[in-house]
């Protein structure tokens, strides 16, 4: 590596968001460090609370499931409970690894006794069902992932 | 008690409830726009649940959506906070419907205040004095005249079909009526095709004073002193204080009777606020009645030691309040400032930004609700409002000094506001006399801006 | 008034009296050592000046280069908070002879006050109770005998030359007196080579009761009530609260008269605190006094509305007391959780760190003196202490959960506190009964660090 | 791996929600973090006071001159006023130019009506004086540059 090559990540780092850098080519080592603004700390508002009382969890609700990359969420469209069949006897709308068409229904979300019905925004297949039947939703919760 | 109460606001009025409920060991569920998710009341509450997008209209107003969130969140009860739907009668309607306890007035009571004509009819009924006028629409100049000459001068003759001032003339002088009648009635006329007017009393530069009351389930009804609001800016109020250093206590006596009034008149529950204008003379004036928690409740708090918030929940909760009229003491002298995310220097414009350092005023005598944490980064979709700070000291003068302390302690960096500009008006000699009415930032606006631009050209530091 | 005040201390006190100084337009000149540099009272002082090197002793305790520094910067009045050099009497004798008015008793006073064996003969010549017992030393058993009986037992045999525990017996029956008095005294002269006897009352397990003093130059002399600072641990106070829920009227009025007449007794001016243990029988007997503002006086501020700093400078500056006795009003109920810090899970290791996010508790009835603030690099060199959080609210049940309540939103990422320790205190039954003495520290220790393990091994979130 | 892999990865790193990435291929070692602690923002905390009012400077002291590199700072060793001269009437004990030896008196320094003798800590030559004549003095402010 040569020193225009260290110029030149120097300026590419800069205009970067990144903060830190460390690199080792071959015999060369690079470490490079930005003071910048202050990280993502608001986790911490609540850590007490998290810590001390279970109660005081948003347990209730999981909004990060991990990304997947592999094909299109489907988010709930608003707040209600999720039903994976249209009647407590039958069966649900689909399950992992079913085939869906475009406008296909999904599953049916409830909110003022009114039941919506989520639909297939695409053909494809579902890869993964975030959600439990009967299980609370937030508003863009994702529900579904549907691959090729 | 309630076991959990979902509630259906944002920013520090939503913190403030939370921690009411805290202390309650009741549990609280925030409801949040995609926009608030790192929000503080998200943060606080015992459970959270997003319930739209960052549009008020979508999520914070959107009445389906929160009462579903109560409903599957198991809520027994419902704080609408102030603004958003916290005075929407129909809103009320729909969560009685699906049981959940509305924390406020009844639906009736709201819909009889609300409606501006019908409220003063009903307070006129009452005993409780209105700005006095025609009280009807009045044809012909004679009888016009009779109406100005009964209820005194200045006057405002106004159109029943105007807007914007049009069709409407202040008369100062029993001369210049028939002329500016004539006027008002041409213009409406040629404005609107319609020419019925009115005539209502003039109050020139009042003090908007307004009471707190207290009513229960049980026929009680109290009031909890007065809060003098009159620094406002475009009708928005800046700095409240209690008591009001003009009032005396028979005045205050009177006033908070009328006010007491007032709230029984509309069979009025839970907490509200009667506002009045109060001119020169020490003339009282019904104007309406809030039928919510209001922004500046901190300063009846601070001076009462009552817990406003939860005195909502137990009344709602049907229980009886446990204060009388007579055990209400006004200790001290009590303050608050908005600070708002609003630059003086420019023309008070909104901005946003991230808070990279927060300092919050601390020490004795001050409260500071807040829904700022350091990080956090302030949303343009909703009101300007980012924390309150309110004082308390026995006499106004160690008030005052109190709060130009906790303002030169507030530091947000990241976000302009409006807090050096309050320190300097708290400089004011006329403020600081209590010499003041709803005029007062009007008149003096732009002598405070002048202090402000003197003090920051002043040389900082070489930092 | 006087014009300008140097505070010659450091951290949270400094900046209480810094605040105190802004609200009366007071200049105050902070003192800071080359540690100190960054300090919060250094920036909120209207001067600043470095007086020397971190070690306290070259600084803070630093008498010449103190005075020095209120010279220089022309003061005209010194407060010396609590700690350092607040009660050495030879540095109020060389501020006067600087010129520079010391906030705070005289001399003489804090002389009296000081040895414990005069001022114990001074209580008892003004009629104060204190722990009955020899009064000088006894030689021979018969009059230890006799003595025993008149005061009662349990007893407390000690000996004169005696230190760590040695040549001292707990005696709790007439039976075991002789056996006891004979192995204390052979105790005695084998460690020291001295036998020489004392005997005094043994108050089993007393709550610790002190009563605010406040004391004018011109004769006035009232108290502010108690505080109970029983939750100690290792004679350092965790918790106080105001009033003491197992203090009637009567016993009230009689121990605040005791106080009030040693204040009196000492020719006691400024403020002041006389420190009572309180057996389970209620009887209460002189301990000593304080001839200081301390850590805990926010807890009476909040229950009478009195500042207590304004009213030291008052008092320093000649005036008289506006307040009478019967003005003194005890109103709800006040507490404070002193946050150190102090690592509970590690036998309460002093630790240090940057302040890399806080959250200070808002909202109303929290008041938070502190020296800390976001960014923030703690000091190694001197107290733990780091925060004050005080709550008042109107019943002692509902200020244990406003404390809860604020104790949760405290954050004060880079240290280590017992913040977390003193929310699982607020949580024992007997705390919440109000059933403690000053063992209770001690006896509950393991149980409530044994919920903070059992808390934070709940599985946290994934962050 | 090259240097415009590296380059490339920064930019796909920006472009990502992740904070931090650490990877190894062959030879290669590549440590990239994003947020960083906090920056040095304690500044902050009066600058309303600052600001706003005059006396609420800390304007009496100076205590932060200019770093010079080529000489030594003679530091006060105690709290106190500054004088230049042994008294009013008489010439200053040294002026910027002057040579002094190592123990030769340079200024006085009074602190409770005792006046402390400050001498030179080496042979040099006066480059600057940071104080006035009668100048309160900090713990450790410095008064004179010696230079070769």
């Amino acid at each position: 590596m040569e020193l225009k090559d260290v110029k030149e990540l120097l300026k590419a780092f800069d205009e970067s968001n990144s903060s830190y850098l460390s690199v080792e080519i071959d015999n060369t080592k690079i470490k490079l460090k930005k003071y910048c603004e202050q990280g993502p700390v608001v986790e911490n508002a609540t850590r007490v609370v998290e810590q001390m009382l279970p109660a005081h969890n948003n347990d209730n609700v999981d909004n990060s499931p991990e990304i997947q990359i592999d094909g299109e969420q489907v988010l709930a469209p608003l707040v209600g409970v999720f039903y994976a069949a249209p009647s407590p006897d039958e069966d649900a709308y689909v399950q992992v690894g079913d085939s869906v068409k475009k406008g296909q229904v999904l599953c049916l979300i409830e909110a003022m006794k009114m039941m919506s019905e989520i639909t297939a925004p695409k053909d494809g297949v579902i890869k993964k069902i975030f959600v439990k039947n009967q299980d609370v939703v937030e508003f863009e919760q994702p529900l579904f992932l549907i691959g090729d | 008690m309630f076991k959990r109460i979902l509630i259906a606001n944002r920013g520090e009025i939503a913190v403030r409830i939370i921690r009411a409920c805290m202390e309650m060991n009741i549990e609280s569920v925030a409801v949040y726009s995609t926009a608030d998710k790192d929000s503080l009341h998200v943060k606080l509450a015992t459970k959270s649940i997003c319930i739209g997008p960052a549009r008020a209209a979508d999520s914070y107003l959107n009445m389906d959506a929160i009462i579903t969130a109560a409903q599957v969140m198991e809520c027994d009860a419902l704080h609408p906070g102030f603004g958003f739907l916290s005075e929407n009668s129909t809103f009320v309607r729909k969560c009685n419907e699906a049981g959940i306890t509305f924390i406020g007035p009844t639906a009736d009571a709201m819909d009889a205040l609300g409606n501006k004509a019908a409220a003063r009819k009903m307070m006129m009924k009452a005993g409780v004095p209105v700005v006095p006028g025609s009280d009807g629409p009045v044809a012909d100049y004679s009888k016009l005249e009779k109406i100005a000459k009964k209820i005194g001068y200045p006057v405002l003759i106004k159109a029943s079909a105007g807007g914007g001032g049009r069709g409407m003339r202040r008369v100062y002088k029993p001369e210049d009526l028939k002329k500016l009648f004539d006027e008002a009635k041409a213009e409406t006329m040629a404005c609107f095709n319609d020419d019925e007017m009115y005539l209502e009393k003039l109050i020139v530069n009042p003090r908007h004073i307004e009471f707190q009351i207290l009513a229960d389930e049980h026929g009680n009804v109290i009031h909890l002193g007065e809060r003098d609001c009159s620094i406002q800016r475009k009708n928005q109020k800046l700095i409240e204080e209690s008591p009001c250093m003009y009032i005396n206590d028979d005045l205050r006596k009177s006033m908070g009777k009328a006010a007491v009034a007032a709230a029984k008149a509309a069979n009025y529950t839970n907490a509200g606020t009667v506002e009045f204008v109060l001119d020169e003379k020490n003339h009282y004036y019904f104007i309406e009645m809030n039928t919510r928690i209001q922004v500046e409740h901190g300063v009846t708090e601070a001076v009462t030691g009552i817990d406003l918030i939860k005195q909502q929940i137990r009344i709602a909760f049907h229980e009886p309040l446990k204060t009388r009229q007579k055990d209400v003491n006004i200790k001290g002298h009590a303050m608050e400032c908005r600070i708002n995310a609003e630059d003086p220097a420019k023309n008070f414009m909104a901005n946003t930004g991230k808070i990279t350092f927060l300092n919050v005023p601390g020490g004795p005598g001050v409260r500071v609700d807040t829904l700022l944490y350091n990080g956090y980064e302030t949303s343009p979709f909703y009101d300007s409002m980012m924390a309150k700070i309110i004082v308390h000291a026995p006499t106004r003068l160690e008030t005052i000094r109190r709060m130009r302390r906790a303002l030169l302690e507030l530091v947000t960096d990241g976000i302009k506001t409006n807090g050096d500009f309050d320190y300097l008006l708290l400089h004011h000699p006329d403020f600081i006399k209590g010499n003041y009415n709803v005029s007062f930032i009007e008149e003096h606006l732009d002598e405070i801006l002048s202090w402000d631009k003197a003090a920051s050209e002043y040389p900082e530091d070489n930092e």
